[in-house]
């Protein structure tokens, strides 16, 4: 079948259309059954084909005439209309007024700008419908031109070739050992001094004297290398200094700063 | 019949076995990497008059029988899918005008696409989607697929029928480029501002639903 | 190329579209009952160097890949892949300490092993079950394979470094004790507040489930 050129009649040929809407069945056999069209602008596109020109030179008017026809008659058959049969009848009415009008009095936009947009629209659903009929008239796969019935198929088999070296086996090992030691590690003694014993030596010192004391005055003696493990000192230190704010907050002790990150002395209230 | 080189003899039982058509790449990694163009303009030309033939589709190869041959072939049992005339439209029009928002299909058909419709031509394989529109609503777009290509025998998109003259006769713009161009056309004397702008309520008939499901 | 005679490319198309072999009585049929056997040994004849053969078995016919070209049709690619921290640390414990159960395993690991990450091992041909334990619930045990002292280059399993040997290349330190010794080193003037560093026991939950896939 030539690829240019196709009549309605031919596109039906194509054989693919469920629709009922035949285009070769003349005006007076015209189907009152609305199933057949998909839609209004579907209907259009059938009626102008009756025209049995170009769509490029078809008459709106005579066309809106025909659609209102038609509707009119199934109306008068009580048929059920949809709604958007109905729709586009009022507007196809409203367009034929407006085209029938002197120009000057018409509005904006012009009826010969919604003609012709409405014959623009039903070209291109024109061109898409034949485009389509084109398409499955092709030698298509599996109806015209078949593949191979039995390919023997391509595999490609993946194997997993695994790579791992010595080091990796034992440092995974011991990375397992020491990962799951940490539990023996924990309760190692560490050397620190609690907050009781800090707040009992701060307290008793401050005893001592009236004076500001430095707080770095009350951590114990550096002797007999114990002062050796810093994590002692920072502990001691960090001891201390919960003790003072801790005397301070009881009323026992005042605290003072000269600036951000100085020296913290603290002194005795009297009460 | 003259001596065939090894690769050309390779790829022959390559596409021959493959159980789905493959682009030139794929033949050419299975080979281990060798150029296969030669080798598959070869066989092409050679399979050109058998009663199987070697074809490109949208840059994926594969050998069928001959198209004329297809009614001896023409089996009891069709195995095409049958289209719905809706999926039928639907395609077409993914086809010309890919990529394409569903609202744009639905414009051009003056009707709402149910969503069964492109459902079936999504499971079909022949159409995708294709991204989303970099446009207000950042709609969903369409295109076809090779599949489509290959089974409607097509080598590509400009192998689609009628598509040179369609788009030279305009019928691939949108209404509103055409309806510009027309008026600009012809109404030389018309006011600027009368061009297809501000369009009222009545402009258009609104879409219809759509009844038939695929 | 000389032209075929549409018989044949009649038969060719045929027995390329058959689903299965085919004797020349059916073929026959198929074509309304031309004679076909000078088409099919004109076929065969063309195909004999070809990458594809049309052969005859027990008088049906059919075209198959040519014979030396069958090991296109299953091709092996091999992988080389790195095992994975998880699977690497599950090999050595099955090494240290073969034969072992996978609950032991976790136990000494300290997280749930994913079952992926044994068979990686089984797969590598590195582990094998050994047989079940004879205690309740007969788990599978595990243990290495001659493979695996081959591939770590170890004539037995006494090659395996020591735990004396482990802790002295440092390989047992506790990464807590090293990060201790790092901050001890370089900040003895920071301030107290820092010493809150050490994890606490509950820092690290007993057995988490392992995040490391093989």
């Amino acid at each position: 079948m030539s690829e240019l050129d196709l009549t309605p009649a031919e596109l039906e040929a194509a054989g693919e259309w469920d629709g009922v809407g035949s285009a070769s069945s003349d005006d007076t056999a015209l189907y009152l059954e609305l199933d057949g069209w998909e839609g209004p602008l579907d209907l259009l596109l059938d009626l102008a084909r009756r025209q049995k020109v170009d769509l490029r030179q078809i008459s709106i008017l005579a066309l809106v005439d025909q659609y209102i026809g038609y509707i009119e008659r199934a109306e008068a058959m009580r048929l059920e209309l949809a709604a958007d049969y109905l729709v586009m009848a009022a507007w196809l009415a409203y367009l034929k007024s407006a085209l029938l009008l002197p120009r000057e009095e018409q509005e904006d936009p012009s009826a010969e700008e919604l003609a012709l947009r409405l014959q623009l629209r039903l070209q291109r659903l024109g061109a898409m419908r034949e485009a389509a009929a084109r398409i499955l008239a092709r030698d298509r796969l599996g109806r015209d031109v078949f593949l191979r019935g039995a390919p023997e198929g391509l595999r490609v088999d993946r194997k997993n070739s695994w790579q791992c070296d010595w080091f990796a086996l034992v440092q995974a090992y011991g990375q397992v050992k020491a990962r799951t030691a940490p539990v023996v590690h924990m309760v190692r003694d560490r050397m620190v001094m609690t907050l009781d014993s800090a707040l009992t030596r701060v307290s008793a010192m401050l005893g001592v004297t009236l004076d500001w004391i430095e707080l770095q005055e009350f951590l114990p003696p550096r002797e007999g290398g114990e002062w050796t493990d810093p994590r002692l000192r920072r502990s001691a230190l960090a001891s201390s200094f919960v003790a003072a704010l801790e005397l301070a907050r009881l009323g026992k002790a005042e605290l003072a700063q000269d600036s951000t990150f100085g020296p913290l002395h603290i002194r005795q209230l009297r009460t | 019949m003259t001596e065939m080189d090894d690769l050309t003899r390779a790829v022959e039982a390559t596409l021959f076995a493959a159980e789905a058509p493959m682009t030139a790449e794929a033949i050419s990694a299975h080979l281990g990497g060798a150029d296969v163009r030669a080798a598959l303009a070869d066989l092409a030309a050679h399979y050109r008059q058998r009663g199987v033939a070697l074809v490109e589709r949208g840059n994926r190869w594969h050998f069928q029988t001959a198209p004329d041959l297809a009614h001896l072939l023409r089996r009891e049992r069709e195995d095409v899918r049958r289209l719905s005339r809706a999926a039928t439209e639907v395609l077409a029009i993914v086809a010309y005008h890919e990529p394409v928002s569903r609202a744009e299909v639905e414009a051009i058909r003056g009707v709402q696409t149910a969503k069964g419709t492109l459902d079936v031509l999504l499971e079909a394989g022949w159409v995708r989607v294709a991204g989303r529109r970099e446009s207000p609503g950042r709609p969903t777009i369409y295109a076809t697929t090779p599949e489509f290509l290959a089974h409607f025998g097509l080598a590509s998109r400009k192998d689609l029928p009628g598509i040179d003259e369609l788009r030279a006769a305009g019928l691939l713009d949108p209404v509103e480029d055409a309806l510009e161009a027309a008026l600009a056309e012809s109404g030389e004397e018309r006011e600027a501002g009368e061009i297809g702008q501000s369009k009222s309520p009545l402009a258009e008939p609104p879409l219809a639903s759509e009844e038939e499901s695929a």
